[in-house]
């Protein structure tokens, strides 16, 4: 599945860019997490949350089409 | 009262003290208010590492912030007896000793304003997804976490 | 920080928006503040008996006023850590709509003034001889009250 | 004993004034209170504190010379 990936902070510096289209290899936020850590090691090295379509989301969800997705580092508001 | 629209929380750069000076000067025709709480957000100079802060810079989620807040937002009003609530964050660049943060609530009783600006404050920290660089003198950087 | 020396609380008449204003600008170069947290009173038009009140005519026993407000203030700087503490209240008559209590206080981490803030309007509220004569549109008056 | 004695808010209005000399009959503040109840009766109506020097003070205290004592009324600041 083909998921559109936004990036922040942190993690937009250590993937090089705040947004990507990424080509899913599995089904899950779980196999989505492990696909972008062997492509950016550095995220392994630091806690960060998934959003789908703007929630906070566990790494069961299984992806819909047209799912927007973002990784979030540390929240830093205020 | 309860406000469904949903607000952009969003100014570009620090909140000027004139800017809050004008929301509370709107309140003034609103006489069933007894009491106002406002929080301020203010960078500090904070040293790391032997480096001192000179600016944070904010990015944000945008989209998701705002939904996030207008959902603090409205659970505030659930909560809380309030007449009227107004929330700005910056984004871009906050030098020290500048605000970045401005929550201002108001209530017939103290008890209600001073309970939704603690709330709306602690909430906004770990729920809403912002950003912040602190950029040192020598323009390298960290980014900051809430605790 | 404490502050040994006694001040003057009372202002004549409202406090305006462009006081509070100034009062956050002058913070601005205190780079160690992470957070400010503002109470303001406002006077209500509340209505006693059918009667609508138009304003408050504020009197105190101003020298134990200040010197409860000053016992207040240590107070404060001795249990919360905080960078500055500003307090005003309004002698004469304030409008329904206008301000009549500024208690501003800061701190590193947001905490401290939430607390410290809360603290010396409830420490005022029960503590300081200040009187107040709610006044009808009519020029009849009652006496407040606080609970 | 010759006292100074303040009045504020409703007990002003009282009393009709804000400050007098009072020629104390007793030696302590429950006397005082007895004997500015009797003059002024509506005092009894309602709930009031005393001062003396600026610190609130029980109904046990004994004047000395050159207190000064203030009768307070329920407190509205803020």
């Amino acid at each position: 599945m083909k998921l559109k990936v936004k990036y922040f902070g942190l993690i937009a510096e250590f993937v090089g860019a705040s947004e990507q289209s990424v080509i899913a290899k599995g089904l899950s936020v779980q196999d989505l997490r492990h696909q972008l850590e062997t492509e950016y090691p550095k995220l392994k090295t630091i806690t960060y949350q998934i959003a789908v379509n703007q929630k906070i989301t566990s790494d069961q969800y299984l992806f819909n089409d047209g799912d927007e997705l973002a990784l979030l580092p540390p929240f830093a508001g205020g | 009262m309860s406000e469904k629209k949903m607000k952009n929380v969003f100014v570009q750069g620090a909140i000027s003290p004139e800017k809050i000076a004008n929301s509370i000067s709107h309140h003034q025709v609103k006489t069933n208010i007894g009491g106002h709480d406002i929080f301020l957000g203010q960078v500090r100079a904070d040293e790391i590492d032997g480096k001192i802060v000179k600016a944070i810079e904010y990015t944000a989620y945008e989209e998701m912030a705002n939904q996030t807040i207008h959902e603090i937002r409205e659970a505030a009003f659930e909560k809380f007896d309030l007449t009227c609530m107004h929330i700005y964050h910056s984004l871009g660049s906050v030098n020290v000793g500048e605000i970045c943060l401005f929550v201002f609530t108001s209530s017939a009783h103290r008890k209600d304003c001073f309970d939704a600006t603690r709330f709306i404050v602690e909430e906004i920290k770990t729920k809403a997804p912002m950003f912040g660089k602190e950029v040192f003198e020598d323009e390298t950087h960290v980014w900051k976490e809430n605790k």
